[in-house]
């Protein structure tokens, strides 16, 4: 397999390094792994901490900045982060106001985070915790690790983030987050597996002709594997898997999400389908986000989320955001 | 009786089993999970020995503990914390005794194991490295080599399981019929056991 | 080959209806395949139109907004688009302070460019051109169609298109979209082939262990093939052979582009790597962006684009910028 | 003598051989190109026919013309304004008449190929598709199927050529070894040409 790296063992710390070269309104400490926005802590604010493994760029580190993340952890490559570089974040963004951790329901991410919030909060630190787990691919969630968090992340620490930065107070902040949590919902296809550094190649083999229906982010196969579809037909299966779940009465937030490895060019195609089957379906829309956001190294496919959102969500929404990745307003 | 230097030989042992056999376990974790479990516990089990190398606790349960925080910081993903969990866990259950028997080691890897079902909410069957640790705890009051050999037969059983915990669990039917990675790397725990204790 | 599409066909008119749908500020001809900026034409303004095949987005079509292009004229995938999007966009656009077209150098591009500036002027519309060419793996340009146009056409539609949005006059537009063009130099590699969806593959086989060096953006094979590199020598390579050809005696503004198939992850990893060569080679760097920008649909591989920037250039840089793929200031 | 109708069935014969050979055409173009050659001309051809179908002008240089502009205005990359120069300009040539002989065709053809060498800024050797347009606009005074045999050989000699002119020159040294797409579907022009003729 051929990858823009120097070796496997050090592609996060050169990720780190790049970005830090390119984001002077950053502080990246490369060897403890924890990306801090430069004026943190902000006197009073609360502060948001999210993590998960590396290979989903520009989440989350790309969304550290004023109106969104105060820190990010970022782990190896697909694996949860461990809890001291959380704990370390906490220490370096709380203002007193509290933090509040931001986690993808894996069993990974979720048990580090844990470990870590009992820490932080033995160092004095208030801390609270919402689970995002919004992949309804995950269906008989009694069984499984529960639904996993995906595309809603950036909902979730977009909303989340300019209700901090207007001041709201930990509790408010938290219930922002559960309320994203509770409104939005994902499914994503692939179209390719992912290379990951480690493996050197392909996570899995997916004969020509078929794709895979139901995935996460991680490069795992997906729930089934079904015929190619057109973008159309995609359309139609993963918006009717997130309106199976979700029965929006607010207008929609929708992110059109990129795997990594799909063409821009595919994706707005893929959005025009997506927005096509909505209309169908009686969904207005409010605002759309289409890019590669939330991904999966180089893996082919898309995901799509949504977000029933109130005015305050909207406003959130709209609220200025300045991030290496997301970024408008002021 | 074993001491605080046969610990360190164990998790050195360890180290060099999951390093061997990391090409294996990321493979098994590649069908069933996200290809990285042969690099995580290489990565933390490297950070053990090292770290055991260095400054290596008198005690057996000193050795423990230390290697499952250093597991614990090092690793990240699910293992992370759960081998963590069964290593500290065992560690301070083992106390400042200077040496242990095999019954007080398999006593103190019991709590571990326990610790682990708690902090990931799996039981036996749920196709985990539970597979393999129950029943490898169970048979060290025997002997290492039954530990040993416990622990590989659990490691395969779980080949025909239907994932219900971990990242596995998401393939739903699909996860069938393949061998869970942290089982396998259990299984690896008791052979590196075994061996430095008949050696 | 399996890509997130409809058919072949459509590709292009399906991508402009998802950005319609996704971006309200902009006005989409679908059927004509011209994208303008709402408020356009800007009274007193100078406007910016540019285009080129479909494939590298987010460029053009992504960089359409204030501060930055009037309007994009997308072609088919690769394929230069036709005189009547030029002269219908320039219509479309013109307060009558004139029209900048952004042309990159290549044979298609520039002959319909040429006689759209001819049509247009004969409805009398004042057109000035400039042509980008900065890739600097096209040594001898004497015995070929010349320097490609790749990286460097960002910087040329940021910088112009900045000057146009201060007011300045056509002449002052074209002038300092010509300097953009003398000072930048650019240079890529491509780890994979991409695939349009009119071959439906890879347009190219490349062999294990080996990499395309010094290629273009439409998946045309590079100048060599070599062994593989590691990022850091990749790095190495590429900045070499653009101070080769461009000795900065300004610090310089740096793109590190990716292709579009190459993870977020290794194009900030490699972004260390071209950092660490330019400090080395004593180049400072004074703004630095890292993205997929200019692609080559799902092609693996980078680009590192210098501008050698001085102060009216960088104060230009710095200023807002508000496009779909491009956006900061107020 | 040769009159529009005439000229409408050659412009449909080509779409006809476009369409056929377009896959042929984006290989050729994949090789030292972008892979759309067949692509551009398949959309541009069909147009033509459709134009043509629809309004087809009373005269063979009415037709040329025609055909011409509509190749401007839906190929786009080099071949669209190449092409469409080359049968604009010799529409042009030959004005109003309502018929023409085979000699006048030539001469409002060899002008159309020195337009697009003025437009092009390439010459014979360059590998281009003036490789097969010259020799055949030559051979046309000569014979229908010498103007058709003249393009495919000029065609098959730009193989071993290095490209000096459009994308295949980024290439270099590289590009030798491989037909040049342009000069592959300037011989569909001239086939067509001389099956229409011999009909
Ligand atoms: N809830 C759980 N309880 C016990 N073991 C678990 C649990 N979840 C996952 N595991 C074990 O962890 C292994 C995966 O470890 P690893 O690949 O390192 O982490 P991740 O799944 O985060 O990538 C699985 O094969 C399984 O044995
Ligand atoms: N300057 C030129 N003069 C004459 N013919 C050219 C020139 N540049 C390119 N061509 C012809 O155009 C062909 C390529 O056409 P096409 O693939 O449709 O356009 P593009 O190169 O823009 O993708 C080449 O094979 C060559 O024959
Ligand atoms: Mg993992
Ligand atoms: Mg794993
Ligand atoms: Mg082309
Ligand atoms: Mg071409």
């Amino acid at each position: 397999m051929r990858m823009l790296i120097n070796v496997p063992e050090t592609v996060v710390a050169d990720a780190l390094r790049g970005l830090a070269a390119a984001h002077p309104e950053l502080t990246v400490d490369v060897e403890r792994r924890v990306v801090v926005r430069r004026d943190a802590p902000v006197a009073g604010k609360v502060a948001l901490v999210s993590g998960g493994g590396s290979g989903h760029e520009p989440l989350h580190a790309g969304f550290v900045g004023p109106g969104m993340l105060d820190a990010a952890c970022p782990g190896e490559v697909f694996t949860s982060p461990v809890p001291d570089q959380m704990v370390r974040a906490a220490a370096a963004v709380d203002s007193g106001a509290g933090v509040l951790f931001v986690v993808k329901n894996y069993t990974g991410d979720v048990l580090n985070f844990e470990m870590a919030a009992e820490l932080a909060e033995d160092e004095g630190v208030r801390v609270a915790k919402v689970l995002v787990d919004d992949d309804v691919a995950v269906t008989d969630s009694l069984y499984t690790a529960g639904r996993r968090g995906t595309g809603a992340t950036l909902f979730v620490e977009k909303l989340a983030g300019a209700a901090a930065e207007e001041g709201a107070p930990l509790e408010r902040v938290e219930a922002v987050a559960r309320r994203v949590v509770e409104r939005s919902r994902s499914f994503g296809v692939a179209l390719s597996a992912c290379s990951t550094p480690a493996k050197g190649g392909p996570t899995f083999d997916l004969p020509p002709g078929e794709l895979e229906f139901g995935v996460g982010i991680h490069g795992e196969p997906g729930r089934e594997r079904r015929a190619m579809m057109t973008s159309g037909e995609i359309a139609e299966a993963a918006v009717d898997a997130v309106l199976d779940d979700l029965r929006p009465a607010d207008p929609v937030l929708l992110l059109v999400n990129g795997m990594g490895g799909t063409p821009l060019l595919e994706l707005y195609g893929f959005n025009a389908e997506v927005r096509r089957v909505l209309a169908e379906r009686r969904v207005p829309v409010a605002r759309t986000l289409v890019g590669n956001y939330v991904t999966s190294l180089d893996m082919a496919g898309a995901s799509v989320t949504l977000c029933a959102a109130d005015e305050e969500l909207l406003r959130l929404w709209d609220a200025p955001v300045r991030t290496p990745a997301l970024r408008w307003g002021r | 009786m074993y001491d605080g230097d046969f610990a360190v030989r164990w998790m050195a042992a360890v180290a060099v089993a999951v390093d061997r056999e990391a090409g294996r376990l990321t493979e098994l974790d590649s069908a069933i999970g996200d290809a990285d479990h042969g690099a995580n516990l290489r990565r933390g089990f490297t950070a053990v020995a090292e770290a055991l190398a260095k400054e290596p606790p008198a005690t057996p349960g000193g050795v423990l503990a230390a290697a499952g925080r250093r597991l614990i910081s090092t690793v990240g993903g699910a293992s992370g914390p759960l081998y963590g969990t069964l290593l500290r866990r065992a560690g301070k259950e083992l106390g400042e005794e200077p040496a242990v028997d095999r019954e007080g080691l398999a006593r103190a890897l019991a709590a571990g194991v326990a610790a682990v079902g708690r902090l990931g909410g799996a039981v036996v069957g749920d196709k985990t490295m539970l597979d393999a640790l129950t029943p490898a705890v169970a048979a060290l009051s025997e002997s290492f080599a039954a530990a040993r050999s416990a622990a590989e037969e659990g490691a395969r059983a779980t080949v025909p399981l239907r994932a219900r915990k971990g990242r596995a669990s998401y393939l739903g039917e699909r996860s069938i019929g393949h061998q869970d990675p942290g089982a396998t790397s259990s299984a690896l725990l008791f052979a590196a056991l075994e061996e430095v204790a008949e050696a």
